[in-house]
């Protein structure tokens, strides 16, 4: 029996195994399927990528669309794909090979991961506002209990606020596609941008209001964040990663695919993204500066590198957004070194205050040298990636001749080095009394080496890539293509 | 074997004409005073008596070669001074230099001395070179400023060529530039360690100066590097003002005409204490130089 | 004599103003209540109340459940089955998320003896 | 292995002066879609690289004392290779690649010293980045411009626009050379570095501040003569820039005398320093940009020579302070020549090759008719004789006045021979004030489009104002100081040592060990009563940074009680502002 290489496998896989997850502990396979099925899905990915980069795939599931349901793996969403499933094979392999904190190993833990991978993979590829719905609230399930996994206070305290402010966001979002159905009486995305221009302003205007804050809370953007940091602190730090890493991803990029598809003129929307995108990055930023526990400090790191990817992304040139779609993978890149070497240092030292890990780099210098590497690239210094995908999206701007955005992103960037370099500092301090170093297992650190390569090879050649981001880009960017490519050429 | 001669001279000239000119002004003052003072020929004979001296004390090697170094920067400072103009004689290496060259070299030799001085181990001396050094930044403006004029108006720093456009009376520096000349006057004073601001190496109340430690014959090298200093900064001054000299004794009546000048001012004022000098430089002088920068080149190129 | 209900305007607006009230009730419990069973309770209020608005006004008066049986055979003046099915699959999820608050809710009792949302103060800014 | 290493290492820093031999042509590749990236060697550049050639390898050689700290070594191999690529950039983005790597990479190596505290390497690191970031937001402005990245001369562009692409970029590297008030990084930096790297700091880091200001200016056509129009015989713009140069000269060189530390001081004589290069910049002629070269060039010299000395007391005392040094003159010999020759060089007294620089500058506001500046300019130029003599007596003259000044030793080979060879170079240049004119200076202005200034012979350095033959000069200067020598010891007499330390004239009184007889500490306190310098010495910007950091940390806690940790309260913000565009858009809709 041949199995078809479709979309559906990136949802229908993880859900599968997922369920199927007493029969692993029997076997004993728990942890091998844990790290194999992102390494299958990844593997999935580039099989598909060729395809892909040709025309989008259009996975019709039943009944062809606009009434059935389908999956469209186009050049952007494949990019937001890859990234989930990378991201979930390095952490979860970063969490077998680490030895890490049983919670983490146990059949739950399992579980939970892979619907947070199904999910986002559903979400991102989804054609269907219902089942967009339905992904948005697999994925937002499965990250309120990861949140949760501990089971001391401060997770259970992480995974209740995670769930009341998530499930008021699903119901705003609930609301808006009851709206749209009730106006337009069609759930496929293609149709319903078609018909979106035939609602009444108002409506459009409220359906609008409901969407931006019902993905504006799951997207953290300000002012729907003030959750982001609590969350951040109670989670375990690879939870965390994985949140910062592709969960908050794939909202930021369902938010834009639904502006640039619904509207036909995306002007004033990415106007008020790109406002919220730059309070979000500022404010963040700005209180950042205060923060003395490492989670909640690349919390608001997280939250502004999101402000400026939805800076660049409410633009809506193809340099910013091919930039921003780069930032993106950066990011995902950065944070994950930076959340799993929190971890090694929080396994290390127990804390992860600044003030226990004064002088932690000299009782763990690799894992400091990962945080310093994470750290210079996370505020887009040369040569590492976070430069590079910065470069392009400051470029675009500069070719619009837009500067405001310039001034508030490396304005951004300077308070931003305020923090980390304080952390840097602090964490290579002279100490005579260092910190009693707990051992960890030297395989956690292969994971983070591997992004921490990719940030230096992205950084040092991301001609490499670039024809991605700019195909990506032009996908998200062309509705006319996106629309013809579900309902047909003549529609 | 011309420059070795021509060299030998200019050292000789110098040497002798410092004396005499100190000498003259040790009874000048005196008569002023209403004493009588010693001979003319007294500084030459103090000279004599230091440099026969039997026994020197030291404070280590530096010691001894600072006042080698300020001896040598004596001798170059005289040599890159032209003497007279329109001669082959007295020239020195001056065409090899100009006149910011020789103004740096004037200060070479005390910070060469200065090393002898803190080798010395005397914080009164150490005390000493400062309050020079600190004299030293405050006079050093406005005569620089001045001298820039003048470099201005020939649009050369070759003091020959300066010498060379000052071919009578007319044209005399002190006559096509004056304000330079009233600028320059005071800090020149000053330089020349003269009174009212000679508090450097003057008595006070503990004897404090950079040359509290030497005697014997380092005292004598001492005392002929300032005498020859004194002439070359003289010399330096008739040849930018006073139209240089052709012969010896021109120069000798025109730079001593200079000195009486320096002298009667020096004997009317007061001393000053260090910082009191160095405000007032940056005060008189130099408000004078600003004045005269903004008459002889602002107004002129606004006016054009 | 409610005769007037039938004309689908009146309706829908009552089931409008209705949902509404409920929602806000929702929103109130959500925002005002300080036991974490009751601001979940608000939290399911909130959810209930959008699916009555997604089924009362996908639905008029005079329309029959879409299933085909005997003497019902066309899909004439039957509701549209869709806000239907995308309802049930909705109070599925609702109750899934509520299931999951209200065990975290229990073992956050357990573990503390504190029930109380202005309780979770373990994670906030430092001072 | 680690042999291998070192040698690495050795081959990294010596590799500015292979890539001067060895480049030719150029290379060229696309980092992303649209941004290219190329590298050539411009004249101009090539000035820099041989800077750092020199700064590099002599800098290199003294840090693999043993023990070795492999992390500043191997931090030391990317701020070598940034710096290069700084310098071979074609376009801006490998300037702006070469000059973040150039910071990123000090700043680490600044936390390698144990004395490095929270606020110098945040100062450090912020100031720095602030100076890149406006140096990205004027590449991208300039981008903007012209379409390109690559340096060029921009064409067609309006005097505002030019203004707009000047300060951007201008700020950027005035914050790098650190003029005032954009200072306050660099002495609490160059104190606290490890001791070598201080003189990297200062040698080659400071010098690509210098690089980027005289890239800017030719980025305008006429820029170096005319912009913004002329006053009295020079640029108009300049005016501005060459003021700024000057105050930042005057005020640090008093700064430097109030120093009780001596690399402290030494980086307040290194801001004065590069305020006269950035005086000379400003008056744009060819005279005052060679002067400007020249200056760079002996600064580098002179600092590493000074900093590596300075390096070597404080290895062998752990001594940094002048009142707890002293009469180390016959325990460290070669130290104390090196520091002799380097203040002799730093002050600019002939015949060493700073005087011909300062001579260059000061001719060269002469020719522009700046007088003013000028004066400015003489009085931090005199008044630096005072720091000079401070940092000569402190450590090796008068009395020794802790312990391990008296039983110190010569600093190690390693760091003796760095210095041997930059005395060497000192004097060599004495000699010859023409040699770097024609060799270095004269193919950067001729790339620039300026008349070359090189005289006959390599002796010579000459100028339209007159010149002097450095061969002579020196030749005078030695023949006198033998002659004089000999003659002295030839006259009748005997010469001998006082007994002990303390045979002083002292007023009358007899010194002993217990009388405080070190002027170091003290020397130069009494300029306060100056009415001037008080003034300047009772200023500065430490307050009002530290003002502007405390209202950034206001503004955090301000914004971060946003933040609260009740969920409700988060809902409620939600809802608000749901609710509030609602309104306001319907209000705007209906209205």
């Amino acid at each position: 029996m041949t199995l078809p290489l479709t979309p559906v496998w990136f949802v229908a896989l993880p859900l599968l195994l997922a369920f199927a997850s007493p029969l692993w502990v029997r076997l004993r396979l728990l942890m091998p399927l844990l790290v194999g099925t992102p390494a299958v899905l990844l593997l999935l990915a580039l099989a598909l990528l060729p395809e892909v980069r040709i025309a989008p795939l259009v996975e019709t599931i039943v009944i062809a669309p606009p009434l059935g349901i389908h999956l469209q793996l186009d050049s952007a969403s494949w990019i937001l794909v890859a990234l989930i499933s990378f991201t979930g094979l390095l952490a979860t392999a970063f969490i077998w090979l680490g030895d890490g904190e049983s919670y983490l190993r146990d059949r739950r833990a399992f579980i939970f991961l892979l619907l947070l991978i199904a999910g986002c993979n559903g979400m991102v590829l989804t054609g269907d506002l219902f089942n967009l719905y339905v992904f948005l609230e697999i994925s937002g399930v499965s990250a309120y209990a990861l949140s949760a996994l501990r089971r001391d206070a401060p997770a259970l305290e992480a995974g209740l606020k995670y769930l009341l402010i998530g499930s008021v966001a699903a119901v705003f979002f609930l609301f808006a596609v009851v709206l749209v159905y009730l106006q337009i009486g069609q759930l496929n995305l293609a149709a319903i941008a078609e018909g979106f221009a035939g609602i009444p302003g108002p409506m459009q205007i409220l359906i609008g209001l409901l969407m931006l804050v019902g993905l504006g809370i799951k997207a953290e953007l300000f002012p729907f964040n003030f959750w982001v940091p609590d969350i951040y602190q109670g989670s375990h730090p690879v939870v965390a990663g994985l949140y910062s890493g592709f969960l908050v991803k794939a909202f930021l990029f369902v938010l834009f695919h639904l502006v640039f598809l619904l509207l036909a003129d995306p002007g004033v929307a990415g106007a008020w993204l790109m406002g919220l995108g730059a309070a979000t990055m500022l404010v963040a930023e700005v209180v950042a500066l205060r923060q003395d526990d490492m989670r909640r400090m690349l919390a608001y790191s997280s939250l502004g590198q999101i402000g400026l990817i939805a800076l660049a992304l409410g633009f809506g040139a193809e340099a910013t957004t091919a930039g921003g779609l780069f930032h993106m993978a950066n990011h995902t890149l950065i944070k994950l070194v930076l959340f799993l070497t929190a971890a090694v240092l929080m396994r290390s030292f127990v804390s992860a205050r600044l003030a226990d890990l004064a002088g932690a780099g000299r009782a763990r210098p690799l894992a400091a040298a990962f945080f310093v590497l994470g750290a210079l690239a996370v505020m887009g210094l040369p040569p590492l990636n976070g430069f590079a995908s910065k470069l392009w999206i400051l470029k675009g701007f500069a070719e619009a001749g837009v500067f405001w955005p310039v001034a508030l992103v490396l304005l951004a960037a300077l308070i931003e080095a305020g923090y980390y370099f304080r952390w840097i500092k602090v964490l290579y301090e002279p100490r005579a009394d260092l910190p009693e170093a707990r051992a960890v297992e030297r395989w956690g650190y292969a994971p983070i080496a591997v992004a921490a390569g990719l940030i230096v090879l992205l950084g040092v050649a991301p001609f490499l890539v670039d024809d991605l981001f700019i195909e990506g880009a032009q996908a998200l960017l062309d509705r006319g293509a996106a629309l013809s490519a579900v309902l047909g050429a003549g529609s | 074997m011309h420059a070795v001669v021509d060299s030998l001279a200019m050292i000789g000239v110098s040497y002798v004409m410092g004396f005499l000119f100190y000498g003259f002004y040790r009874q000048f003052n005196a008569r002023v005073q209403r004493r009588w003072g010693p001979t003319i020929w007294q500084n030459l004979f103090d000279n004599m008596k230091f440099f026969f001296k039997s026994e020197t004390l030291i404070h280590g090697p530096m010691f001894f070669f600072g006042p080698m170094i300020i001896m040598a920067g004596a001798f170059t400072t005289v040599l890159f001074v032209p003497f007279l103009k329109d001669s082959d004689w007295l020239q020195g290496f001056s065409q090899y230099g100009n006149l910011i060259l020789i103004i740096y070299l004037l200060v070479v030799g005390p910070l060469g001395n200065a090393l002898a001085v803190g080798s010395s181990g005397n914080p009164f001396g150490v005390m000493g070179v400062t309050r020079g050094l600190t004299r030293l930044m405050g006079l050093e403006v406005p005569f620089f400023l001045g001298l820039a004029m003048v470099m201005l108006q020939h649009e050369t720093a070759s003091v020959h060529a300066i010498m060379a456009a000052q071919d009578s009376l007319a044209h005399w520096g002190i006559v096509t530039n004056p304000i330079a000349f009233c600028v320059i006057l005071l800090p020149f004073i000053g330089s020349q360690h003269g009174a009212p601001f000679d508090v450097v190496g003057a008595p006070v109340e503990v004897y404090a100066g950079p040359r509290v430690e030497f005697g014997g014959r380092l005292l004598g090298v001492l005392m002929t590097q300032r005498m020859m200093m004194s002439i070359a900064k003289l010399v330096l001054l008739v040849d930018l003002f006073l139209g240089g000299a052709t012969n010896i004794l021109v120069l000798i009546a025109k730079a001593f005409s200079l000195f009486l000048l320096t002298t009667v001012i020096s004997m009317v004022f007061p001393r000053l204490k260090t910082e009191q000098a160095v405000d007032f430089f940056w005060k008189v002088p130099l408000g004078l130089g600003v004045l005269g920068v903004i008459l002889t080149v602002w107004l002129p190129s606004w006016s054009a | 004599m409610l005769a007037f209900l039938n004309d689908p305007g009146v309706l829908h607006g009552i089931v409008v103003l209705g949902t509404l009230i409920l929602f806000f009730i929702g929103l109130y419990g959500l925002l005002a209540k300080r036991h974490l069973l009751k601001v979940l309770i608000g939290i399911a209020l909130m959810e209930l109340s959008v699916y009555l608005l997604f089924i009362g006004l996908a639905t008029s008066p005079g329309e029959t459940a879409p299933i085909l049986s005997d003497g019902l055979r066309s899909f004439t003046h039957m509701a549209d089955p869709v806000p239907q099915a995308l309802t049930l699959t909705a109070i599925v999820i609702g109750l899934a998320v509520l299931a999951l608050g209200v065990s975290l809710a229990i073992q956050y009792h357990r573990l503390t003896g504190r029930a109380d949302v202005a309780s979770l103060t373990e994670l906030k800014e430092p001072r | 292995m680690s042999a291998i290493l070192r040698l690495l290492f050795l081959i990294v820093s010596l590799s500015p002066g292979l890539l001067l031999l060895a480049w030719d042509g150029s290379l060229s590749w696309t980092l992303i879609d649209g941004v290219r990236l190329s590298l050539t060697l411009t004249p101009l550049a090539g000035f820099f690289m041989v800077l750092l050639a020199v700064a590099a390898p002599l800098v290199a050689l003294p840090m693999l004392r043993r023990p070795l700290d492999w992390s500043s070594l191997a931090l030391y191999v990317p701020l070598v290779l940034g710096m290069e690529l700084l310098l071979l950039a074609g376009d801006f983005i490998s300037f702006f690649i070469g000059w973040e790597i150039m910071t990123w990479s000090s700043y680490l190596l600044l936390l390698r010293s144990p004395r490095a505290d929270l606020e110098t390497s945040q100062s450090y690191i912020l100031f720095n980045l602030a100076s890149a970031f406006l140096l990205l937001a004027g590449i991208l402005f300039y981008y903007s411009l012209s379409g390109d990245f690559r340096i060029g001369p921009l064409a067609g562009t309006t005097f505002g626009q030019e203004l707009i692409l000047a300060v951007l970029l201008g700020l950027a590297f005035l914050i790098k050379v650190g003029t005032l008030p954009l200072h306050i990084w660099v002495p609490s930096s160059y104190d606290q570095a490890p001791d070598l790297f201080s003189a990297f700091l200062s040698g080659a880091i400071s010098k690509m501040g210098v690089y980027g200001l005289i890239l800017l200016l030719t980025l305008f056509p006429d820029a170096l003569t005319s912009l913004a129009g002329r006053l009295l015989e020079g640029p108009a713009a300049g005016y501005l820039l060459a003021w700024i140069g000057v105050v930042t000269s005057v005020v640090a060189t008093y700064k430097a005398i109030a120093q009780e530390d001596m690399k402290r001081l030494l980086a307040y004589s290194s801001i004065a320093q590069v305020g006269y290069i950035t005086t000379a910049i400003g008056v744009g002629s060819s005279l005052a940009l060679a002067g400007a070269l020249y200056l760079a060039l002996v600064h580098t010299l002179v600092k590493v020579l000074l900093f590596i000395s300075v390096a070597g007391i404080v290895l062998q005392t752990g001594q940094r302070r002048f009142k707890d040094l002293g009469k180390l003159i016959e325990r460290m010999p070669v130290s104390f020549f090196g520091v002799l020759i380097g203040i002799i060089g730093l002050a600019g007294m002939p015949p060493l090759p700073g005087f011909a620089a300062k001579y260059l500058i000061f001719v060269s506001l002469v020719d522009a008719r700046w007088l003013l500046l000028l004066a400015a300019m003489i009085l931090a130029s005199t008044a630096a004789f005072i720091y000079c003599y401070k940092l000569i007596y402190g450590p090796f003259l008068g009395h020794a006045n802790s312990p391990q000044a008296r039983e110190a030793r010569e600093a190690p080979l390693i760091y003796l021979v760095p210095q041997v060879i930059l005395m060497a170079l000192l004097v060599l240049f004495g000699f010859l004030p023409g040699l770097p004119v024609q060799v270095l200076i004269d193919p950067v202005l001729v790339a620039l489009g300026m008349e070359t200034i090189g005289g006959a012979s390599w002796a010579e350095l000459t100028t339209t104002y007159g010149g002097y033959d450095g061969v002579v000069l020196m030749l005078v200067f030695i023949i006198a100081f033998v002659l004089v020598t000999g003659i002295f010891l030839l006259l009748r007499g005997r010469m001998h040592r006082a007994g002990s330390p303390y045979d002083l004239s002292y007023a009358g009184e007899v010194p002993t060990e217990g009388t405080p007889l070190h002027y170091g500490a003290g020397m130069g306190r009494e300029l306060h009563r100056i009415p001037l310098v008080g003034w300047i010495l009772r200023r500065g910007t430490r307050g009002f940074y530290l003002g502007l950091a405390g209202q950034m940390r206001a503004a955090a806690a301000l914004l971060g009680s946003l933040y609260v940790g009740r969920p409700q309260i988060w809902i409620l913000i939600a809802v608000v502002v749901f609710a509030a565009s609602l309104a306001a858009q319907s209000m705007l809709g209906g209205l």
